[in-house]
């Protein structure tokens, strides 16, 4: 009982403070009440026995809201109360409304607490709880999985970051045209 | 961005051996206790973020200057690609764990894990640097209004 | 009853990315999107034990006997697979994020309709 | 040949990593770096045509590592990406003159070959996603390249259905995880074909079709694609819309489609329906441009209809047990469309590049009289034009024609199909149309005023025009030997074995 209804609580928390960061008129308070959700997710993952993400959950959000608040601080411009354009709106809740219904008609099936692998004995996630100290050494599954049998998602991984970083710089140059000047 | 005021400024000088501290050892334990090459890395970065904005813009880059970060981000990564192209050297496969790994009675041993505690190292190295490039970027690009309320974007030292 | 709950945080991300005119709005809605798909695949590797002492963290102390931590160990592969997408979340918002100020630069605003350069 | 497999994906990122340490000094460094790089990539996919066979990544076995495929499929994207991405460096050495910062251009763009070369190796569901992410946000950057206000805002656009688009993905792939338990394609397929379909499986395919639908840019999801291609730097837009979207976008949908969520006769009648919907609107949207790239990426989605319309057509076909000879016609036309297309459209916005350069505007209106001063880019701007409306001696006439024979030929099973064959002839007579507006403006007509000094572009230019335009001809009236038989057999037959591929796999191909 206790886990199932701790991770209620907290989804129910976290929701409510993305929906405050949808509707917020102030830039501000909406990227504020990012960091909220961000930090319910990784007190969720630490309930959710993943100490590893909840480290990396924290340092990155607060990494991402120095970021965001650094692209609004100077810019505290309110999101003026443009035109609705009812048909869009009308037309994009539709679609949203048809998803729920289907995801929450779909997601019946999966249990909480019964993932896949206990039903599968030949899944790899058990040969690397059995095997994953004495094949690679390391205490720390998780580690082992990333570093080990999946380092090659690890490297796809660091290069993701390097162009995301070699993307922004290329962005935020100074000068991007010489004499030509473009169009 | 020129810094805040002393309080803060004394607080992260005493602090800031603490939290280099803990990002170096959270990379090196990553196999044996929860950590790791990305969580030491971005503790790392949010440090050098917490003394530029402490310290201001001029200090942080004397400490860290931008050159030193851009190439630190391809080295480590460079040092990743080549951990993997060695074990298609040494063990025949791409990316196989070469090293030595569980010799007797190194089960809980810092070295025991073969190339993951080099990768993990390497991994930290690229977060750690490149996130603080990204924060370095934003926070030196400074829009200046002109008269014509068009606004110039200006870098600082452009390396052109 | 959880993973529904998981799924209506990504469709709240979804309607806020499709409807809000604000980029900055826009971006807050896909780091949304990028986190409630995060927190469904590690709600997919939880084993649920009889009390809180019957699930353990898939790390090995010297204490720990190895035939019982296979029986309590939660799912190592979606949480490798989360760590990796957290830091692609990270690198996505950072590429918006500089794609912002260089808009607000070029056309003094974040409002997404007042930028209608491009034509069709 | 197999051990070779990871070089793909070693040697475009530590090109990458190399240009961002080294080359930021000296300015030729990164043209010779970028050229060095991808010259052996393109010897390598020439060798491994014809070979097949699976890479263990770290030396565990199928379900536990990760392992790279190698199969006929495979080959074609892996060829047809390093073929256009040496020809657009190439380009790119005097195009970029124009730009400052070159050296983060190469690396970019290495990026980006990189990131599809791992998307069309890998055999594991998240690595698929992980390499899909690098190609992407390394387009995002490219796209926003020149920093003006069409291309951030258009690249911002991009960026966010892009984003969009791969968070439906990851959250397939972990639905499918919560599914089956496994990450291998292989061991998802065996897992599939045991299992009964349940709701929720059919919740994972509609979040793979979106996901990769949006990557793929077919209509629902297409509104990316006209804004971003024609604001990209010219051989940009050429990777774009020649290469990424087919091994992004195509590839994936038709690897997750045929053999690992098992072909049904439902999807085969979706895919179907989103082919012909991108073909029809496709057209009728490029007709009435004038901008010449706009024009383009609007013909990039029409002609995508129709490879999609050819593989719809085949699984509708094998999921319905008919003639598997129709079935095998319909994906060799869809295959070597997505050939040919990705030849003479890259080809086609190399040369609007080339105009560009030297004239520095893309209106059609304000262009005009061209021929004398630019012979080469004319000449290979005919070609191009011709094959992708498909006249006979070139190569877009035979697939499209092949596609019709197959749609005639499916016909005479089910009698709705016949209404396929009209709209695929009369969406290539209006492409013909289009395309001959863009002839007549650009190259005919008077020469106004202030073109009078320009000459063509320079050398390196020329030659990657020149060796596409040769590739054009040569593929057209199928001079390269055994072209079917060696590279495009092989493909249907992987795509034709459906969800036994997962078994070849596992047992070691």
């Amino acid at each position: 009982m206790g886990i199932e209804l701790i991770m209620i609580i907290i989804l129910i928390f976290i929701l409510l403070g993305a929906i405050i960061a949808v509707e917020i008129k102030d830039l501000l308070s909406a990227v504020i009440s990012i960091g909220v959700v961000g930090f319910g997710i990784s007190i969720a993952f630490l309930f959710l026995q993943a100490p590893d993400l909840a480290i990396v959950q924290i340092a990155v959000e607060t990494v991402l809201l120095v970021l965001l608040i650094r692209a609004t601080i100077r810019r505290d411009v309110k999101s003026t109360h443009s035109h609705i354009n009812w048909a869009g709106l009308i037309c994009v809740v539709v679609l949203c409304l048809a998803l729920i219904g289907f995801g929450f008609f779909a997601m019946q099936e999966l249990k909480f607490g019964e993932p896949a692998i206990s039903k599968i004995q030949a899944a790899p996630s058990n040969h690397y709880l059995k095997e994953g100290l004495s094949e690679t050494g390391s205490a720390n599954i998780v580690t082992s999985v990333i570093l080990d049998y999946r380092a090659y998602d690890t490297l796809g991984e660091a290069t993701v970051l390097f162009t995301a970083i070699i993307g922004a710089l290329a962005i935020l140059r100074g000068i991007a045209r010489k004499q030509k000047g473009g169009k | 961005m020129n810094g805040m005021s002393p309080i803060v400024q004394t607080v992260a000088r005493f602090v800031k051996v603490f939290i280099l501290l803990y990002g170096i050892y959270l990379t090196l334990i990553g196999h044996l206790t929860p950590g790791g090459g990305f969580a030491g890395g971005v503790v790392i970065a949010s440090l050098y973020i917490m003394l530029t904005l402490a310290y201001g813009k001029k200090f942080a880059l004397k400490f860290f200057p931008r050159r030193l970060a851009g190439s630190l981000d391809s080295v480590g990564a460079l040092i990743f690609l080549v951990v993997a192209c060695l074990g298609f050297g040494f063990g025949g496969i791409f990316f196989a764990n070469f090293l030595e790994k569980s010799y007797p009675g190194a089960e809980f041993s810092l070295l025991s894990a073969g190339t993951i505690p080099i990768s993990n190292i390497a991994i930290c190295i690229k977060v750690a640097s490149s996130l603080f490039l990204v924060f370095i970027i934003m926070a030196v690009a400074r829009i200046i209004d002109k008269k014509d309320g068009s606004k110039e974007f200006k870098q600082d030292e452009e390396e052109e | 009853m959880i993973f529904p709950l998981c799924f209506a945080l990504f469709v709240v991300g979804l309607y806020c990315v499709l409807t809000k005119k604000n980029v900055i709005k826009i971006v807050i809605g896909l780091t949304i999107m990028e986190y409630s798909v995060n927190l469904f695949l590690v709600l997919l590797g939880y084993k649920k034990g009889a009390s809180f002492s019957d699930v353990q963290a898939p790390i090995i102390e010297p204490v720990t006997n190895l035939d019982d931590f296979f029986m309590k160990a939660v799912d190592p592969l979606p949480q490798a697979m989360v760590l990796t997408s957290i830091v692609i979340g990270l690198g996505v918002t950072a590429l918006a994020i500089a794609i912002c100020i260089r808009l607000y630069q070029r056309y003094g605003t974040f409002d997404i309709s007042k930028m209608r350069r491009l034509k069709g | 040949m197999i051990e070779l497999l990871p070089l793909f994906i070693a040697i475009p990122l530590g090109g990458a990593f190399l240009i961002t340490l080294t080359a930021w000094k000296l300015k030729r460094l990164a043209d010779i770096l970028g050229v060095c790089a991808s010259l052996p990539l393109l010897v390598l996919a020439l060798l491994c045509i014809g070979n097949r066979g699976v890479y263990h990544i770290g030396a565990f076995l199928a379900p536990l590592g990760i392992n790279l495929v190698l199969d006929g499929f495979s080959i074609i994207l892996l060829v047809i990406v390093n073929v256009i991405s040496f020809m657009a460096i190439l380009y790119s050495i005097s195009y970029m003159e124009q730009y400052t910062a070159k050296y983060k251009y190469y690396a970019l763009f290495l990026l980006m070959v990189g990131g599809m070369n791992g998307v069309v190796l890998t055999g594991d569901m998240f690595n698929l996603f992980v390499f899909l992410e690098i190609a992407s946000i390394a387009s995002y950057a490219l796209v926003a390249f020149g920093c003006e206000h069409e291309e951030l805002e258009a690249s911002f656009k991009y960026l966010v259905l892009g984003s969009i688009g791969s968070t439906f993905i990851l959250l397939g792939v972990a639905v499918l995880y919560g599914l089956t338990g496994y990450l291998n394609m292989a061991s998802i397929a065996q897992a599939v074909a045991s299992m009964e379909k349940t709701w929720l499986f059919s919740f994972a395919s509609v979040l793979f079709l979106v996901g990769f639908g949006i990557k793929a840019a077919l209509v629902p999801f297409h509104p990316w694609l006209p804004d971003a291609h024609p604001s990209a730097p010219a051989p940009i837009s050429a990777m774009l819309s020649g290469v990424l979207i087919k091994a992004l976008g195509v590839y994936a949908i038709t690897r997750v489609v045929f053999n690992v969520l098992g072909a049904t006769s439902l999807f085969g009648i979706i895919i179907m329906v989103l082919g012909v919907l991108s073909m029809t609107i496709g057209v009728f949207l490029a007709v009435g441009q004038w901008d010449f790239k706009r024009l383009l990426a609007y013909h990039s989605i029409s002609q995508m209809g129709y490879v999609v319309l050819g593989l719809g057509l085949g699984m509708f076909i094998i999921a319905n047990k008919g003639p598997t000879l129709v079935a095998g016609m319909a994906i060799f036309g869809g295959l070597f469309h997505l050939a040919n297309h990705a030849v003479f459209k890259s080809l086609l916005f190399l040369c609007s590049g080339s105009v560009e350069y030297q004239t520095g505007t893309r209106q059609l209106k304000e262009l005009g009289g061209l021929q004398e001063k630019m012979p080469v880019t004319r000449v290979s701007c005919t070609i191009a034009s011709l094959s992708i409306a498909g006249i006979p001696p070139l190569n877009g006439f035979w697939s499209k024609l092949i596609i019709v024979i197959a749609t005639v030929q499916a016909a005479f099973l089910y009698p709705s199909m016949l209404i396929l064959t009209a709209i695929t002839i009369l969406v290539s007579f209006v492409t013909l149309i289009s395309f001959l507006k863009v002839l007549r403006y650009v190259f005919l007509g008077e020469l106004p005023s202030l073109f009078k000094n320009i000459k063509d572009s320079s050398l390196f230019m020329c030659a990657s025009l020149v060796m596409l335009s040769l590739l054009c001809i040569s593929m057209g009236l199928l001079l390269i030997p055994g072209l079917r038989s060696v590279v495009f057999d092989p493909a249907v037959e992987v795509l034709k074995q459906g969800l036994d591929y997962g078994k070849q796999i596992l047992t070691g191909l």
